[in-house]
């Protein structure tokens, strides 16, 4: 079981803020396929994932990042502060 | 030596009284972003963060800058939640001995909150028809390549 | 969009009240610049100016920046006389649109008050022994090349 | 009739603020030499001119300046504000 959060477009896309997924991806991009195949609106919200980053456990990582261990995996588009 | 992420107003002297006050500062740098309307057209932003992540990214930003520079002191302010035109939306203020090194760390601060702290502003206009997210700009993630 | 040459301190706080307030301001910087001792060995500095001549410098040099950078406000203040360690020398503030424009035209104005505004700095130490100008550097005049 | 100011070192080496001279000199570096032949102290105060900066009538100049219809020169060193 692990947590994905989503900021942004990808939460309004979503529909949900956050989620806990049963879930054997071993990946992040195995994550996004799986998500991806479950229904259209991840299919639209991870569409490009030029335009995504993906935080494992509050800290920036990359989509071929292994999810052993990980308990919160966070989606949203770049950053916007300051 | 303060970072703090809030969604309360900041009043920019009270962050400042007893700032940068050792006796090997030369020089304080503050800056501060406020919510701008060049078209009239803007209401609010409307700035979403990252609970926990947002403290953590900023703490090693600032601890980066600290040791880059010997700051003698350092203060990050950001804000999330509604923001109507005109009001501050984050603050970051620098003390160090020299004047270049005030300056270039509080630059390194703004460039790495802007493109790496998780906060996201979406813009609401005011006949209430348009609410956008503000795309993150190639410049801003250029911007880092310097440091 | 102020210029003062003054001896009395002067009240960040104050100074800053009702600064910036166009809607279309998205950045404000700030600079001061204090009287450090890295030695534990300086009581004052004494700085002196060239009145009427120190207006008008500042004032080409405020005018320079304000074009090139399309400020939306401007605040200079420079102090003379006797001034002890740890206070407050002179502050620049800016105004902008965007935080490049306002840390780009901050650094400027530093730059060049620096060099091009007729103010001499001489440090006393405490022992009363040591009272000896300070000499310029040529750093400070190559970091005009930048502009 | 022409207004003379000194500033830091140039006017402690000099011994006074400002003084007004009577000179025929035609340019900055003429009515330098004159100050120069006049008294050892000018001789020592002016005594490295790379180290040091005129203004005419309160404006930033140079040694080869003419000084016609000039009320005021000032000699001083690089500056040092900010």
């Amino acid at each position: 079981m692990i947590n994905v959060v989503y900021f942004a477009w990808v939460r309004e896309r979503i529909g949900v803020p956050q989620e806990d997924i049963e879930t054997s991806a071993e990946t992040v991009m195995e994550l996004v396929a799986e998500l991806k195949s479950r229904e259209e609106r991840y299919d639209l919200a991870f569409s490009d994932l030029e335009s995504l980053r993906v935080a494992l456990d509050q800290e920036l990582s990359d989509f071929d990042a292994p999810l052993a261990g990980v308990r919160e995996v966070a989606f949203f588009p770049p950053m916007t502060g300051g | 030596m303060k970072v703090s992420v809030q969604s309360e107003d900041f009043d920019l002297a009270s962050e400042l009284a007893g700032f940068g006050q050792a006796a090997n500062t030369g020089a304080t740098v503050t800056f501060t972003g406020l919510v701008r309307d060049d078209t009239g057209q803007l209401d609010y932003m409307e700035i979403e963060h990252y609970p926990g992540m947002c403290e953590t990214a900023i703490a090693k930003i600032v601890d980066d800058a600290a040791t880059r520079w010997a700051l003698t002191d350092f203060l990050v302010i950001h804000r999330y939640g509604k923001l109507h035109v005109g009001t501050q939306i984050m603050m970051v203020a620098t003390a160090a001995r020299h004047r270049a090194e005030a300056f270039e760390a509080a630059e390194y601060l703004m460039d790495y909150l802007k493109s790496r702290a998780p906060f996201w502003k979406k813009e609401v206009s005011k006949d209430g028809t348009k609410a956008e997210w503000v795309a993150a700009k190639d410049t801003d993630e250029d911007a880092l390549d310097r440091w």
